[in-house]
């Protein structure tokens, strides 16, 4: 009987996670710990990233076969296989790799956005605009990166062209947008450039301060701007409907993320469906979320995740925070001209998305210059138009490289 | 690599996103001007037919209403403070911001009718 | 490099939503338009309607890609190429087709209806009952159509047994019925009914009083009920219980809807499963409302919709109102006649469904007559009899024609 | 078309909402005047046994207590009004209707209870 | 036209519940009919009980083909046919076969779930590990009552393997877990399962104390334990995270479990993720508690329910129970004796599970000895334990038989 | 059926259980002392730094604040029960026991800042 007790005991220490235990997995669970320490004591964009930390940990256990990432990663994805052999998180993954999910916390923010101070001043649209240059000059980073690994002979940061956009997007500041293209673009990146996405959101507030203050003088970050008009209820109806059929048509491949965008906003601006908005933007919202961090933490598997590639990403992305930003102060600098003074250019740093989180340092820069100057709502035109402007370049990033 | 498609699309890629958005400014600007005129033109009759009225009959009394929350007589400051502090409390954690803007009443004498208010939630499926 | 620029600008217009643009798609998407208008300012069940209107002008944006009408209208339902090739909408649009949504909804309704006045008052079993001719009535209707299309060869007319028994359905006046008798019976036609099913619904108050007033005498309308008696929570408690058991036996097709809809409502008169109940009938609701309306609205696509056959639904569907609100206050005429007096017709009406809109125009009209008569609740009772009636309905319909 | 057919499914139809509404009306109908005789005789006893009991103990009190919403003592009219209009606003966009029907003080000295009462939730899982 | 209708009522006929009623199918009714009394009048667990309850009623409704057991019970799930022929409760089953609910309901109650007791007092996991011999001492009975069934040639009762293992489950005391483990290792008889681990966590107090008061002296049940330290917010938010790091790295098969109920907890004592919490714990958790109640129920179709297999199961599960409380309160005299008296023995028969219930029968059997006597908190931590010892056994057992 | 193989599982399921839950005994018994060994550390060092300010400062006043929940003045305690009680009420069927800890007026002159803090939502997404 001994004999038969020691090899039921071998036997369980053999599917243990122990056996199957790397130094890589090791790693990527001390990583998960860090972004949990991040998520709790730094309140690092919390409501998600502490999800993904999770995430991080769990999918790198040895054996537990939460997850699947090989199930992922090709082009044509065999659902019978997932369903008969995939684990939790791998069906939770679906919402994912099947876009429900992001659209869907579209919805929500949709219903909780207001998108009177774009409205009332529609120009902000331009920085909106201007900030995804962020988006594009990241590609070609990207791509120059991919250059070099094919000269330096490094397979780990030979970017492809999908790999480069996937990227980029990173600069769009904006979580459901970045998961939505690179789960399409990049699946085996989803993990970094989801981490890096959000990590940078939250650092926001140290990011773009001094970039605003270098390129902005001291009497230009001082300009106080005139009150915005109040904006009709019958335009804030019209607009989302509007901005819907306007990008779906230029960009069709925006359209799920705009679309659900703007239902949202809609249902809020309507006054009509209030219950059905409530739902949206607490529960439907907070359930998606919890679903959507766990499982994009999930995909940072060792494997995929602990890569020179995942050290350029986080440097590109860095560096694609910064060219928005600069990018968004450079074209309030030139409104600012052109209108002779009327505008701040601190509201350009605004556009890259970040929502509400970039228009907030631009209120903070802007009082330090001048404490009765009050920025906020200028800022929020921009920062509304980058979530609408990082759409777009989504679409078109989609469109041409899917 | 083809470097020159690179650029190009990243130019590409730029100049739709302005191109979609200045369309945008431009159609919220049309719409937000024709909605100022409409506006305008619908005071501008309101006053005309305010002081067509104000010709007819006498004066207004000059105790105005004061700028306070709809409030039901009856009903003091205290309570008024008591609800909005019990409704800004429910919304901790939402981080939005309440003001009470009326209280009224329960109207009593609604009982027999209450079943149709529930049953009202149905209504639309 | 300016050749290159001009092949991707060209790329993406070809791509581009204008190229695919027909009179037909912008039709629609101003239908679209006029739904949201009759929502949001006529009030018109803003709470499906809304979600519907949008669903019609996104389904309908060219190359958007949202939803795919093809991949639905067969009997076989090729569900891989869903997964990989279908879009936000398909996805969604996997919970109508699979049946789900339509009885959580009537879960929810369940959850939120008081049987009590059709208990103290089982005698409304046959007012619910009577105004369900509208629906047997308008399915002669549809195949008399289809019969006129035949004859003069408009292929969008000939109408089959399903379409008929699909199209007779909207006389049931229940929204989540319609959905799913429609999905099953004619999936290419379900935008046409449902759309007629809720504008029909939205607008009760105006079909019925006519009807009414004119199959009656002042003097039946004077009639005043005597007040029903009180309900034990015994009886509520068992009247699910019964009612589950006798309508799945009889006609199981009606299982699922009738299953769900007396879960909800023994969920809610046990008292012992509150949190339960508050989840179903709010948040798990709204959450199915919103993918309902928007799945429901986005099978709208021009090239099924703009057709003779859906002005046909729409004219076969105001008859099935008609019809149904006759049959009901006849019915009420003659138990008026053989409870000497003791039932006012009027409540006949509300047997139609369309809780409570319909035992609201009851009450009004009769109150115009009579101003201290209160039928409310008298005709309720009928009112949630007819939405047995129907779910009834749709299973006979269902067993025989699917 | 085979319109013998489609009568014949049209008046089947319309006969089965009969069939199975009708056996609905009886079952109902049985059902109630099962559970009101039931109740009657519930009662009958009750008041048997009430009437026993009258029999040996003094009359009660003249002054019955009033018909008011169950409030505990030292809850002013103020506070009730306060607490139903807060409770009504709340559910706004609900269209239900709230009546308070009982207002109590939370019990005091249970602390030590609190975290079980939280975990309480968990049992049925 | 006479005969035409006298054939579609003889079709609707043949198509009626009525046809293909058995005796079996009252007999399960009239079982559906006592779970519902139950729940609502004893009040056994309702929020699952109710759902399971009827369940068991509509899915042995006769052709009303709202469920196919048929589907799920082989190894290898056709899951194209469950899309095509499946009813809504065989779509709502998928997320129990795939794995999603109990999870699920797991994450909730982390949400909801106070280790600190536990952290305080760190040996009160030994109890929770002791009371998990109900659960291997009943896997050892089950397989003698398979060898039973194989000698007397009765086939209902030849358990193999995977049905002790599953049977022996509801000694945990832990409805999720008893599904998780019975859906994989006998989902043929998972209705038998659930509802014995239901009802038995609802006779929790009827159980326990005779076999508590037979085990330990007057004097053993009149110790007063000393307080508990209080716990710093540290150590709450690093106990999830080596918890699932230890119990998923050693038994890798209960990670989904055991990292769902963590993340929960995490989420909790971080104190950074409310709305997350709120909703998990309440919305998520009760959309997911109706779909697995009515799931559950629904595998209770009266040709496998009804057999003398279900009957055995339901003695085991009184076994197992009463040898898990057992198992506890010894170990819990052995800590007594080691202690000195220290340890009041009555908290070990909370380490079964059935949290809060068990802990409470501690609390009111130590109070009767001696009314000043508190033992709840103290109760709570192998309590808590017990649901983290049953996660583990559940591992042990997937690991070695599925 | 293999009844060595079977007993030796019941034995080595067991046996891993305790194996598992022993680690997990073991782990927090040891982060327990860390733990409290750095909050007395940290409390030593309070209390010297504590101490060495109060040789510099005169004692406070004896006039110590009441151990009464966090309420701002003005705000009656009638008030407080009735919020205590309104919050209560809607906690009705979770079997959670509230408890109002701090009531503060809702500060005025932010309604310019209302929006942003709707959109504060928003932020994480
Ligand atoms: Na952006
Ligand atoms: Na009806
Ligand atoms: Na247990």
């Amino acid at each position: 009987m001994f004999e038969v007790f020691k090899d039921t005991i071998l036997g369980l220490v053999n599917d243990s996670g122990f056996m199957g235990m790397t130094w890589q997995s090791l790693v990527m669970i001390a990583i998960g710990c860090v972004l949990i320490y991040l998520a709790i004591v730094k309140q690092f964009e919390p409501l998600l990233l502490l999800s993904i930390a999770f995430g991080v940990i769990i999918t790198n256990l040895p054996n537990a076969g939460l997850f699947h990432m090989e199930f992922f990663v090709n082009k044509d994805i065999n659902y019978g296989q997932v369903l008969h052999d995939g684990g939790l998180l791998d069906i939770l993954y679906l919402g994912v790799k099947l876009g429900i999910y992001p659209p869907l916390i579209f919805l929500g923010i949709g219903c909780m956005t207001d998108f009177g101070p774009l409205i009332a001043n529609p120009k902000s649209f331009l920085l909106g605009a201007a900030a995804q240059a962020g988006i594009f000059v990241t590609f070609l980073g990207a791509l120059l990166v991919g250059q070099l690994g094919l000269e330096l002979g490094i397979e780990q940061l030979m970017f492809t062209l999908k790999d480069a956009g996937a990227i980029a997007i990173i600069g769009g500041a904006d979580g459901p947008t970045a998961i939505y293209v690179a789960k399409e673009l990049a699946p085996d990146k989803l993990g970094s450039i989801a981490i890096a996405a959000y990590s940078y959101m939250a650092l926001v507030p140290v990011i773009q301060p001094p970039i605003m203050k270098l390129l902005t003088t001291k009497k230009e970050r001082s300009i106080v701007m005139k009150q915005l008009r109040p904006v009709s209820r019958t335009e804030k109806i019209i607009f989302p409907i509007m901005v819907t059929l306007v990008v779906s048509l230029i960009v069709p491949s925006a359209a799920p993320l705009m679309a659900m965008l703007m239902l949202g906003n809609l249902m809020r601006e309507s006054g009509v469906v209030e219950r059905l908005v409530k739902t949206a933007q607490n529960e439907l919202m907070n359930i998606i979320t919890i679903f959507l961090g766990v499982t994009v933490g999930a995909t940072a598997k060792a494997e995929y995740f602990l890569s020179l590639g995942t050290a350029a990403i986080i440097l590109l992305g860095l560096f694609a925070f910064g060219i928005g930003t600069a990018a968004g102060v450079l074209l309030g600098k030139v409104m600012c001209f052109v209108t002779k003074g009327k505008v701040n250019p601190l509201i350009g740093s605004a556009g890259v998305s970040a929502v509400p989180m970039a228009a907030r340092v631009s209120q903070k820069v802007g009082q330090k210059e001048n404490p009765s100057n009050f920025l906020l709502m200028h800022a929020m035109g921009p920062n509304v138009a980058g979530v609408i402007g990082s759409a777009v370049a989504a679409g078109v990033l989609l469109s041409v490289l899917a | 690599m083809d470097w020159i498609f690179n650029f190009s699309l990243m130019f590409v890629g730029l100049f739709i996103v302005f191109v979609v958005l200045c369309l945008l400014i431009f159609l919220v600007w049309v719409f937000g001007k024709v909605m100022i005129a409409i506006t305008a033109r619908k005071e501008k009759k309101k006053k005309k037919a305010a002081e067509e009225i104000k010709s007819q009959v006498p004066p207004a009394p000059k105790t105005a209403p004061k700028a306070v929350p709809a409030v039901e007589q009856g009903i003091t400051g205290d309570v008024v403070a008591a609800i909005s502090a019990a409704v800004a409390m429910m919304s901790e954690g939402t981080d939005k911001q309440y003001r009470v803007r009326s209280i009224k009443r329960v109207k009593e004498g609604r009982s027999a009718w209450s079943m149709a208010g529930i049953a009202e939630n149905t209504r639309p499926f």
